[in-house]
């Protein structure tokens, strides 16, 4: 699984992608977010404020009950803010 | 027509090329991005647009795809660029042409509300010394409910 | 600003003028109503536009002190020819500058609304041998309605 | 004061414009019309489908019950369509 994170997200995990293999259970967006909150302590601050971390499995959106499986590209970013 | 870029962008050339050679048009509505020198009370020295490669450009595909299937547009286009910004310079041109007004218009307020709230774009803005991630406005959120079916 | 005249018009120039340099605008709206080569089923060869000078600059200058009233803009320009025009030429620009979108786009959509039931122009279209003054439409009259207060 | 006429109602009058002296009972737009159409049958014909002649006092959309007085410029035409 390649893991991709985007702005100040970014700066909470301290890299801007990875490639994990988490155990077999994790087979959500949610599941998959605890377990990086594991990893990673700024993560896991970053997903105690609800609503401000948003998901995409292969480039689009996801929510935390979508399925993710080994080969998926999954990226965490905060609300959008272009245009 | 979508284009994701880092360059700079001619809003002229741009128009220009939408309805260029053609008699068919009788409207083009068209709305510009531009950074601001001022956020509030900053003053803001320049704006670093990130954007997730791959996903942007399969956003702003499917934010087109939208509005043509919404509107009867005779030509639309969607520039946005990423990448370091000054004051002045424009961010993101979105352009439709119709027969009628309507159409045009509508889809055109359509396309930049939806892809502010769709389109993986983040902001950073250089105010003095320090950067700081823009945050999310919730009028956007707004903005693009008008458009939900 | 305003301006009614005969000659043709560069849209770019027009559009780059009213920010050029400037870093305080955050966006820009504009809209163009072109000659269309068929109106139905006709071909249409030529399109002439009469107007009742005097009155018309006097309507379009309130049609625009009327959008800088209701919504805080930070440049707006409306440009309308008069005369003759062959399909593809622009009749009718406008443009609004605002720091955030929503006014510059509802502004833009209100002037080109207002003005086609308020400005005083006659359209005259040429098809083969013929003229014909086209009819008001009602669905002008109904875009107008959304913005009366 | 002076009239015009614009667009088709032009046709209809054969003239865009005139110097006329009504007489003193003529005070209002809709007075102003039906003297009018005592000397332009066309614009009789067009005032018959009402709704159809718009009026301006001075360059200012005008109703018909508005005055009319000596000097005044006063334009008849019919609903606008440009833009």
């Amino acid at each position: 699984m390649r893991i991709l994170y985007f702005a100040w997200l970014r700066s909470k995990t301290g890299t801007a992608s990875e490639e994990v293999a988490p155990p077999a259970e994790v087979t959500t967006v949610a599941a998959l977010m605890q377990w990086l909150a594991a990893r990673h302590p700024g993560f896991a601050e970053a997903m105690a404020a609800p609503g401000v971390i948003r998901a995409a499995v292969n480039q689009d959106y996801a929510q935390p009950e979508d399925p993710v499986r080994p080969g998926d590209e999954i990226a965490f970013f905060p609300p959008v803010t272009g245009g | 027509m979508i284009r994701v870029q880092e360059a700079p962008f001619d809003v002229c050339a741009e128009l220009a090329a939408l309805s260029a050679g053609r008699t068919d048009i009788g409207a083009v509505a068209s709305f510009v991005g531009l950074v601001r020198d001022r956020a509030g009370d900053q003053a803001i020295r320049a704006m670093t647009l990130e954007h997730y490669p791959g996903m942007t450009e399969r956003k702003l595909a499917e934010i087109e795809a939208e509005a043509c299937g919404r509107w009867p547009l005779q030509a639309s286009l969607i520039v946005h660029r990423y990448g370091r910004m000054l004051p002045g310079e424009p961010i993101v041109l979105v352009a439709t042409a119709a027969q009628h007004r309507r159409a045009a218009l509508e889809a055109c307020a359509f396309l930049i509300d939806w892809l502010k709230t769709q389109a993986p774009f983040w902001k950073l803005e250089e105010s003095g010394a320090t950067s700081r991630w823009v945050e999310a406005r919730d009028a956007d959120e707004r903005a693009a409910d008008r458009w939900r079916r």
